[in-house]
């Protein structure tokens, strides 16, 4: 990959968005924006797509590393690429093609958000260029910018609404990124201070089981945990992923939260591995199982459908924490290769596009329905079958029922498990796949049931008819799930890159 | 800790749930006791990185070790660094009037003898001294960030008596916000095709580069630090109040 | 990729890209739907059809593609599969069709279909399934696929059951993901091998497999209904009538059943299941789920829910056919597949269409339904006949290879299963057939549709009776080429491969001598179907029987009995039709008797034709049943009750008989030890005995005869009883075994009854109440005679002709006898020809006491002869003849009183008088030449000894003398014994009401503890998620960076 | 305990403080405080991290914090107007429901 | 205990006491306020580390920018701006109309 590392590919991917943000600020509001912005995101998916093929095309599956500035990696920053954050960043400009041509349509002049168009593609494309750069650095303090300029302009972006929930979610979302971000930057200060250098790769070479080390490791932990929004400490999620736009709360909750996860397992498993004890894996299997059951228990609780989804991203999580305890027995030393990591990776990009078309979808059927109200969704089969077919696929898929990537994603999880001997994260798994059931029929069931009022009597104010550019979408993005539930081995090789590498 | 974000202006300092009181004491004391034996512990790698760094100081184009760091070895990170500044004043940016003029003088009824006065002696001292700290960044303690950041002070001071009134969403500003990062990424990527790498300054040029860089980008971190703080003015009796009023919506 | 690997995965394709196109199409485009639907259906078929001819001729089909690390997504279509596949096929066909018809015009049509169509889909998919991870796959969309279908109708009660359908479904389905995982890990790819994979694989501790076992059966038990995991079946049928009937018949429960079969053969393999124990655990299951289905079956009203838990208790035959580990049973079981299948998704169909034309869903609206729908309910009476395991329809192969295989795996409680639930299915069966065809329609239909030119849309006609046709086709030519049954017999030997044992010795072959002579009868009967040749038809019905007349007398036949039983019941079935004739001139009802009668006569004389076991069974079970509406004919109360008794006697002869033939053809087959003989020998002696009015198991004759017409109850005494007999003689091991423990009984009860029955026969004061205890007397000499005969093998060979010569001689002189009853009003005094009516009364009556030249005294002298080596027999013998004075002068006596009562008719009936004369010059013993070489002449005169007259004498006497004293004494009830066993029957009933009520409040004592359990735990997950809603976020980060530090620090 | 040891001590003092502040403090605006100060905190860690050796100051530290300061400026300005506008929001429903 | 080193530790207590102040202080105006002397403490101790880029910067944002922000919030959220409020209450109908219901 020589030509790639020295040509501009990857930086690109980075910059791109970037230049799309500045174009996007300084045309403001005409009817060209959609347009542009679609193409932009065409010409981002493309990049992406050339990097991951020219990635596999090696077939070394070893890292590549892209030195800035020429000055090597105590002093420079180097951007770094393997299996795992290739695979991340394919994700993401697949997420983006998909969710910008949602949001052209979305917030195109038919539908009343349109007005806010102005402050969203700019803060969008930030947000996408942010995610691109934290996937591929290899620098402790450039991980802890990306991380600032994800959390900020997340947070905007879920105070695009202006309502006062909205806002209250943004705030309180904000603050709690900066505070995990200053815990994150606390534990960079100690590792500088202990082994004098921000190069993960290097950090990683001199990391033991020394006392800084291991303050520096419970910090990132707790901070990113924060971030990610696991169990104890998932509080701002629901409100922050129900009250932001539908295409902001889909990249979040798809991508935003994975990006922190993508940092910790980083942390982890490479850079400081050395520091992991068994008690703690344990702890984070616990509290991800925990999170499982309350994640559901919630889910099926709430009223608003977009609460049900937000804590169903709460319930995922904990499925994806699974991989702590399971890889520290799989593969003795704790690095994030073996089945258990495999089984995460493709949990990842499972949630990820399938909880991206539960929320589309939702949002659809919020649309076409007037309100977020679950109870008000009965009979809503009739008028919206299309989408409530991508979100009862979604849903098969986060519940792990055969024909989807959820499936073999669960399959991987209960097979490792049984493998490392660790039967009760089993039960945990299909209890939490019962609970998942739970409530999605819920929902189900109240789409099904024709309620003689509903049916004959169509809303009274004539709601937007949902633009089927929209629906489509929901629906490629719901294809790509049940397609990832056939060929498990394509994604599978990409990951297993991660298995080979030593180092990061 | 968030989940009740109360906004009242007269509550107390401290809500008083015994239990999260108690539970944080211990834990800031304990966070305090183990970071005190770390320092305390730990000698340590003591020189960090700063003998790599006097080595290729000359590479850099630049004398100032600081300036070399932000603007040549690390330059990545400043460049997501203005992207974050960015991000702020985008979200803070009020979405109207974009064909209100950039700059605007108001002719004020009640003038404020003291701010006035203040305004005319300190504002151009101030931007004189902004220009002397940029121009000597490249080898004293200095740079683009400091000049921003009191010229930025220089605005807060005009627009605090509402003889000027700079509309930041105007085509002009907005150009000027986004100067800086597009001027980075342009030098960087077009460096790309000259020295092969992204931002490999080449020699003979680094010094140039870094000075037009550290320009463009205090011009925008002047107006992004200004607009954050024009976007909680509320001036009352000026007709602009409305709009800017409005902007806070 | 040729078609060997491309055809099953099209197969599985086609449905669910049909699937996705419906869903695609609006709703008003019902023609594009609809031919889109058909189309698709073909379409498969002909795929299916392609496959089964390429697997028949060997070709190997599979589609292998890569799921996992080292799984493959594989389908295979071996010959399990296709078993399955091409019952789906066909019946999607159908369903999709009545499909059609039944949503004419309803809401989201294009959702069902769609759905429909994916059902399919995954249920082919599941078929074709080549190892356990796709099966898995599979499975888990059917259910998704099925759970729009419950809840299609979207009202309150199908979404409850589709909610309880899919917490059954969904947990079973975890169990099974847990199931297989944890089998992958330790035993690598799952591919289904024909003979088991585990047995082979080294190092497996066989604990975790029995764990994993247990787990699999339990995911695959909630689709197959077993006992606990049953609840979702009954609460669905909520449903459409074609859902439920695609779910019942085709996909979820035999995906269930079809998921069992895989696991126990080709992942366990059965020795290996076995011998861990794991398949006596599931017979138990599946027994007690075949028992409880049935008992609940028995307590519900709506049909619906009837036949649900009718399912719920059928596919645990498949299930037991499996779990007893031999192959014949697995040959029942895989054949008991397809079946249940057709005769189930006939039942529904049936139902679908009542509730859709007539609104009709409760049984007890049911009344009179025959009427109103003949077709549909033809249709419904096949299937349900099937599903009691009447003989020539499906259900009857499957239990019989069942039965024959716990027999081979020596698991003699299956039998007693089996017996017990067929006798439930036809406690549960009979009455709604009752209802259909024998009772009036009480109160006007619910909902009734207007009346089309058929009695419904075709659309929902035709396919009942298409698989009801099939239902009886596929029991008929069980054993021709294409069956299910060859084809699971293929399977079966493919599985046991070594130890497969020859199974041609228990093959249902259906053939009867002559069967020529049946055709004109069955002519008949079709004509029947037609109101306009009714009349002409009535007319020709004495022509019916000539040909087996003709047959019998001229026809050369080495099967000496069978040509002389054909002799008997052809000639009298004659007479019977001749004096029908007349008797029923101005009856209302004479249709339906005709229809009947024609059916018993097929019957009758089919039973007597048959030389196969199956073909004797078939007919018997085609004579009983339609001899039970011959004695309803009358519909007074004394016709009903007797007629119950009736049908209930023939029914537990029915079941007796099964298992004794079950048991016998096992041993001709594979017998080796004798000793289990005496228990088929035992079986069949009851089952027969029921018919030949055996001592105690006589009580529905006195009640039966006297109730039904003159014509009818003639045929009863005289030729159907006769049938009995003629199964003993078949069938019992006379020539060649000493049973002792079973002759003394058997004579003992046979002279009790000719002693005792004599005696109460006496006391009655009906006529025909009087011949039929007097039929059960002589009844009673023949059980006495076989005894002998199994008592002394040796003396068989006399005792033979003598018993079917006596046999003759009563089957005539009874049949006079009774018609005779019919010529009372002729009888009256005052007369010229009444001399000559009374001689016909008194030849018959004196020629059955066995005065001299008569032909009784021939018979009885035949006996005497025969059994002359145990002189105690003899002088019973002539003691009953005192028994049969006395009944005959009883008789006399009431006819002479009759004959005063009557009006005086002046003109005489001829066309009643010449029959009777006939059947009475048959008494004489001149007319026939018995076919046996027989020393004729000697025997006439030694009938002129002293022994034969002093009898009769003594009985006359004692009739005579008791006049007044038996005036004086109160009737006692016709049915002696009956109102013991009535007493027995309440006690039964009333401990089943008491478990029932029993287990109802069990039930709502639970749901109450669930319900509290379910208050309690919303409370307290209130308070818990009022707390975790973390008012205090800060303290529990605090707290969790605590242990963390104490999780990294130490 | 050289003076530098001495500011490390005190900036992870100042970060206890902060994190203590974080959790209990009631307002907004007092939380947007106390990260801030975390903050300051954090800086003044890594400017006496930077000067451990008297002769050489390493300037990297240095870097990191200058950035670190317009990042948390940054931070604080979004919170504090995101605080602004719920305020306003609940004055103008206020106004409305007198 | 040379006089370099009293100083140190006048300079680390007061800004330690500053710290607790800023966040705990009775009214929110005082905490501002103390916290922007924290700000300006802090350029001083970082003056003394040798570290004078960041003095500067830490004094022109730390103190100056931040302080000004949080004053000027502090200002908004005050309860005592009637007077400007009537004028917002007009504008604010007009504006309270845009912020309906939106997804």
């Amino acid at each position: 990959m020589n030509e790639l590392s020295s040509s501009l590919l990857l930086p690109a991917i980075v910059f791109l968005p970037l230049l799309a943000a500045i174009i996007a600020f300084l045309i403001g509001r005409n009817q060209l924006q959609g347009r542009i912005n679609i193409c932009f995101s065409l010409a981002q998916f493309l990049l992406v797509v050339l990097t991951t093929l020219l990635f596999l095309h090696e077939q070394t599956y070893q890292s590549e590393r892209y030195v800035i500035g020429g000055w090597g990696a105590p002093l420079g920053i180097d951007l770094i690429v393997d299996g795992f954050s290739i695979l991340m960043i394919a994700l993401t400009g697949l997420l983006t093609l998909l969710i910008t041509l949602y949001s052209a349509s979305y917030f195109s002049d038919k539908y009343s958000a349109s007005e806010k168009s102005l402050r969203f593609w700019p803060l969008w494309w930030l947000l996408i260029s942010g995610l691109n750069a934290l996937f591929m650095s290899a620098d402790a303090f450039n991980i802890y910018v990306c991380l600032e300029i994800i959390g900020l302009s997340a947070a905007a972006l879920v105070a695009l609404q202006g309502s006062r929930a909205a806002l209250e979610a943004a705030l309180r979302y904000l603050l709690v990124g900066l505070l995990g971000s200053l815990f994150y930057l606390f534990a960079i200060a100690i590792l500088y201070r202990s082994h004098g250098t921000l190069d993960l790769m290097q950090i990683a070479e001199t990391a033991n089981h020394s006392f800084p080390d291991k303050v520096a490791m419970i910090l990132i932990t707790i901070g990113l945990l924060l971030k990610i929004a696991l169990f104890p400490l998932h509080f701002w999620l629901p409100p922050a992923h129900a009250n932001a736009p539908t295409p902001v709360s889909a990249i979040l909750s798809a991508l935003v939260v994975k990006a922190s996860l993508y940092i910790l397992i980083k942390f982890w498993f490479d850079v400081l591995g050395a520091t992991i004890t068994l008690g703690a894996s344990q702890m984070l299997g616990a509290l991800g199982g925990a999170g499982i059951i309350y994640g559901s228990w919630c889910a099926f609780r709430a009223t608003q459908l977009k609460v049900l989804i937000a804590y169903s991203t709460v319930a995922q999580l904990g499925y994806i924490f699974l991989l702590f305890p399971l890889s520290e027995y799989s593969m003795g030393v704790s690095s994030f290769t073996g089945s258990a990591s495999q089984a995460a990776v493709y949990f990842i990009v499972a949630h990820a596009c399938a909880k991206a078309a539960m929320f589309l979808a939702a949002g659809n059927l919020i649309l076409a329905q007037g309100n977020g109200e679950i109870a008000q969704l009965k009979g809503i089969a009739v008028r919206e079958p299309l989408n409530v077919l991508v979100f009862a696929v979604a849903g098969i898929s986060l519940i792990g029922l055969p024909p989807s990537a959820g499936f073999i994603a669960k399959w991987l999880l209960l097979t490792t498990a049984i493998e490392s001997g660790q039967w009760w994260w089993v039960i945990v798994v299909i209890i939490g796949g019962l609970l998942g059931a739970m409530y999605l029929f819920k929902v189900l069931s109240l789409a099904f049931s024709t309620d003689p009022a509903v049916v004959e009597s169509p809303t009274s104010k004539s709601t937007p008819q949902v633009s089927n550019v929209m629906t489509t979408v929901a629906l490629i993005l719901a294809l790509i799930t049940l397609a990832l539930g056939f060929n498990a081995e394509f994604i599978l090789n990409i990951s297993n890159t991660v298995s080979e590498v030593s180092g990061i | 800790m968030f989940n009740t974000l109360n906004i009242e202006y007269d509550s107390p300092a401290v809500d008083k749930s015994a239990l999260s009181l108690i539970a944080s004491v211990l834990v800031a004391g304990f966070l305090l006791a183990v970071t005190i034996t770390i320092v305390l512990s730990d000698k340590g790698h003591n020189t960090g990185l700063a003998p790599l760094i006097t080595q290729n100081i000359e590479l850099s184009g630049v004398t100032n070790p600081v300036t070399a760091v932000l603007l040549n070895f690390r330059a990545y990170d400043t460049l997501l660094e203005i992207a974050v500044l960015l991000v702020v004043v985008l979200a803070i940016l009020p979405t109207r009037d974009h064909h209100a003029p950039f700059f605007k003088r108001i002719v004020v009824s009640k003038k404020n003898l003291v701010l006035s006065a203040l305004q005319r002696w300190i504002a151009p001292a101030v931007v004189v001294f902004a220009g002397y700290l940029l121009w000597a960044g490249a080898h004293q303690p200095g740079g683009a960030f400091q000049a921003g950041a009191l010229l930025a002070g220089a605005s807060v001071l005009m627009f605090q008596s509402d003889t000027y009134q700079v509309n930041y969403t105007s085509l002009m500003a907005r150009v000027l916000l986004v100067l800086s990062l597009v001027v980075f990424i342009t030098i960087g990527t077009a460096l790309i095709y000259f020295e092969g790498s992204l931002l490999t300054y080449p020699l003979a040029f680094s010094g140039l580069l870094i000075l037009l860089i550290e320009t463009c980008a205090t011009v925008s971190i002047t107006l992004a630090l200004a607009s954050l703080y024009s976007s909680f003015i509320v001036s009352e009796n000026t007709s602009v109040t409305d709009n800017k009023h409005r902007t806070i919506k | 990729m040729n078609m060997s690997t491309l055809l099953p995965a099209f197969i599985v394709i086609c449905p669910i890209l049909v699937g996705l196109a419906v869903m695609a199409t609006p709703e008003h485009k019902a023609l594009q739907r609809r031919s889109l639907n058909i189309a698709g259906a073909l379409i498969t078929l002909g795929l299916i059809g392609m496959l089964l001819s390429g697997v028949v001729n060997g070709l190997d089909f599979e589609t292998r593609l890569p799921l996992l690390p080292n799984i493959d997504f594989v389908l295979h279509g071996d010959a399990l599969s296709l078993l399955f596949v091409s019952l789906s096929g066909l019946l999607w066909l159908f369903t999709t069709i009545y499909a059609i018809g039944y949503f004419k015009d309803s809401a989201n049509r294009s959702r069902f279909f769609a759905f429909f169509s994916l059902c399919v889909g995954a249920t082919i998919g599941l078929a074709l399934a080549g190892n356990l991870v796709t099966f898995l796959i599979f499975y888990e969309l059917l259910t998704l696929v099925t759970y729009p279908l419950i809840a299609h109708k979207g009202n309150a009660a199908s979404i409850k059951a589709a909610r309880t359908y899919l917490i059954y479904t969904m947990i079973g389905g975890a169990l099974l993901l847990t199931g297989v995982v944890w089998l992958k890990v330790l035993a690598g790819p799952l591919d289904f091998t024909s003979a088991g994979l585990l047995a082979g694989l080294p190092g497996l501790n066989n604990t975790h497999l029995q764990i994993i076992f247990v787990l699999l059966i339990a995911g695959l038990g909630v689709k197959a209904a077993l006992f606990p995991l049953h609840g979702w079946l009954p609460i669905s049928m909520a449903a459409p009538a074609p859902v439920s009937a695609l779910l019942h018949a085709v996909a979820v429960v035999k995906a269930g059943a079809f998921g069992i079969v895989r696991v126990v053969y080709d992942i366990y393999g059965v020795e290996f299941a076995s011998d861990l124990g794991l398949t006596i655990l599931l017979a138990v299951i599946a027994g007690f789920t075949i028992i409880y289905g049935s008992v609940k079956a028995l307590s519900q009203d709506d049909l619906k829910r009837r036949l649900a838990y009718s399912t719920v208790s059928q596919v645990s035959y498949i299930a037991l056919g499996t779990a007893i580990a031999g192959p014949i049973a697995t040959i029942g079981g895989l054949v008991h597949l397809v079946h249940q299948g057709l005769m189930k998704i006939t039942l529904f169909f049936c139902a679908g269409n009542l509730a859709e034309t007539l609104g009709v869903h409760k049984i007890s609206q049911m009344n009179g339904a025959g009427k109103r729908m003949p077709l549909t309910m033809a249709a419904f009476t096949i299937a349900a006949f099937g599903m009691i395991g009447v003989p020539p329809i499906a259900g009857f192969v499957s239990k019989w290879y069942l039965g024959v295989g716990a027999l081979e795996a020596q698991a003699y409680w299956v039998l007693g299963v089996l017996a017990i639930s067929s006798l439930l299915n036809a406690s549960y069966f009979l009455p709604i057939i009752h209802a259909i065809w024998f009772k009036e329609q009480s109160q006007p239909w619910p909902k009734e549709v207007a009346k089309l030119r058929l009695e419904t849309h075709w659309m929902l006609l035709l396919p009942p009776l298409v698989t009801a046709f099939f239902a009886l086709a596929v029991g008929l030519f069980a054993s021709s080429a294409f069956s299910p049954l060859t084809w699971s017999a293929l399977i079966a030997s493919r599985e046991y491969q070594a130890i497969f044992p020859d199974i041609s010795g228990i093959a249902l072959k259906y053939s009867t001598g002559h069967l020529w002579v049946l055709i004109l009868p069955t002519l008949l009967l079709l004509a029947m179907a037609f109101k306009t040749l009714r009349a002409k038809v009535i007319r020709l019905i004495p022509l019916a029987p000539l040909p087996t007349l003709l047959a019998a007398l001229l026809v050369a036949n080495e099967d000496k009995i069978g040509q002389s039983f054909l002799l008997l019941t052809s000639a009298i079935w004659f007479i019977a039709a001749l004096y029908a004739q007349a008797y029923m001139a101005n009856d209302n009802k004479r249709h339906r008797f005709y229809l009947f009668f024609i059916l018993t006569m097929i019957g009758n004389l089919g039973v007597v034709l048959s030389q196969e076991i199956s073909s004797f069974i078939a007919f018997f079970a085609l004579m009983s049943f339609s001899a039970y509406p011959l004695i309803l004919h009358s519909e007074s109360d004394e016709a009903k009750s007797a007629a119950t008794t009736y049908i209930r006697w023939v029914i537990f002869s029915e079941i007796v008989l099964f298992l004794g033939l079950v048991g016998k053809t096992y041993y001709a087959a594979f017998g080796t030890e004798q000793l289990p003989v005496v228990w088929v020998s035992a079986l069949l002696i009851i089952g027969f005995g029921v018919k030949a009015g055996l001592a105690t198991l006589h009580v529905w004759l006195p009640k039966a005869h006297p109730v039904a017409p003159i014509p009818a109850s003639a045929l009863l005494s005289a030729v159907m009883v006769k049938v009995g007999l003629l199964g003993w003689i078949r069938f019992l091991p006379l020539g060649d075994a000493t049973i002792n423990i079973l002759a003394q009984p058997m004579m003992v009860l046979g002279f009790t009854a000719t002693f005792l029955a004599a005696i109460y026969g006496a006391l009655q004061d009906n006529a025909k109440t009087v011949l039929a205890y007097s039929t059960v007397s002589q009844l009673g000499i023949i059980a006495a005679s076989i005894g002998f005969a199994l008592a002394t093998p040796d003396s068989w060979a006399l005792l033979l002709p003598a018993i079917v010569l006596f046999a003759m001689h009563h089957g005539f002189a009874k049949a006079s006898l009774f018609f005779c009853v019919g010529l009372s009003s002729a009888l009256k005094p005052g007369h010229k020809l009444t001399p000559f009516l009374w001689l016909l009364v008194l030849v018959p009556a004196l020629s059955l006491i066995g005065l001299p030249l008569s032909s009784g005294a021939l018979a009885k002298a035949a006996l005497k002869d025969a059994t002359s080596s145990w002189p105690l027999f003899s002088t019973l013998l002539v003691m009953s003849a005192i028994g049969t004075a006395l009944l005959m002068g009883r008789f006399i006596e009431l006819m002479r009183k009759q004959a005063m009562l009557s009006a005086s008719s002046a003109k005489l009936n001829w066309r009643l008088i010449l029959p009777t004369a006939l059947s009475a010059l048959m008494c004489l013993s001149y007319f026939y030449t018995p076919p046996f070489e027989f020393k004729q002449f000697q025997t006439i005169v030694s009938t002129l000894s002293w022994s034969a007259v002093w009898p009769a004498l003594t009985g006359l006497l004692i009739i005579f003398a008791t006049t007044k004293l038996r005036a004086k004494l109160p009737v006692p009830p016709a049915g002696d014994l009956l109102i013991a066993y009535q007493t027995l029957a309440h006690l039964s009933d009333r401990t089943r009401q008491k478990i029932a009520n029993l287990n109802t409040n069990i039930a709502q004592y639970i749901n109450m503890m669930l319900s509290h359990l379910q208050r309690w735990s919303l409370i307290v997950s209130g308070h818990l998620s009022k707390l975790l809603t973390l008012d205090t976020p800060g303290t529990v980060m605090t707290v969790m960076l605590a242990a963390l530090l104490y999780a990294f620090l130490t | 305990m050289t003076s530098a040891l001495l500011y490390a001590i005190a900036g992870l003092a100042l970060f206890a403080i902060g994190f203590f502040g974080v959790v209990v403090a009631s307002h907004v605006m007092r939380k947007i405080l106390a990260l801030n100060v975390m903050g300051v905190g954090i800086f003044m860690f890594l400017i006496a991290c930077a000067k451990r050796n008297p002769l050489v100051v390493d300037p990297l530290p240095h870097a990191m914090v200058l950035t670190g300061i317009v990042i948390a400026v940054a931070g604080t300005a979004l919170a504090l107007n995101l605080m602004v506008r719920i305020h306003h929001i609940d004055q103008s429903s206020q106004e409305q429901s007198k | 205990m040379s006089l370099v080193m009293i100083f140190d530790a006048l300079l680390i207590f007061s800004m330690f006491t500053l710290g607790w102040m800023s966040i705990f202080s009775l009214s929110l105006f005082r905490c501002i306020v103390f916290f922007v002397c924290l700000g300006l403490l802090a350029a001083i101790a970082w003056g003394r580390l040798g570290a004078f880029d960041v003095a500067i910067a830490e004094a022109a944002i730390g103190a100056g920018i931040t302080g000004a922000l949080l004053l000027a919030a502090w200002n908004r959220i005050r309860p005592h701006r009637t007077k400007a409020i009537e004028l917002n209450v007009t504008n604010a109908k007009t504006s309270q109309k845009d912020t309906t219901e939106h997804v």
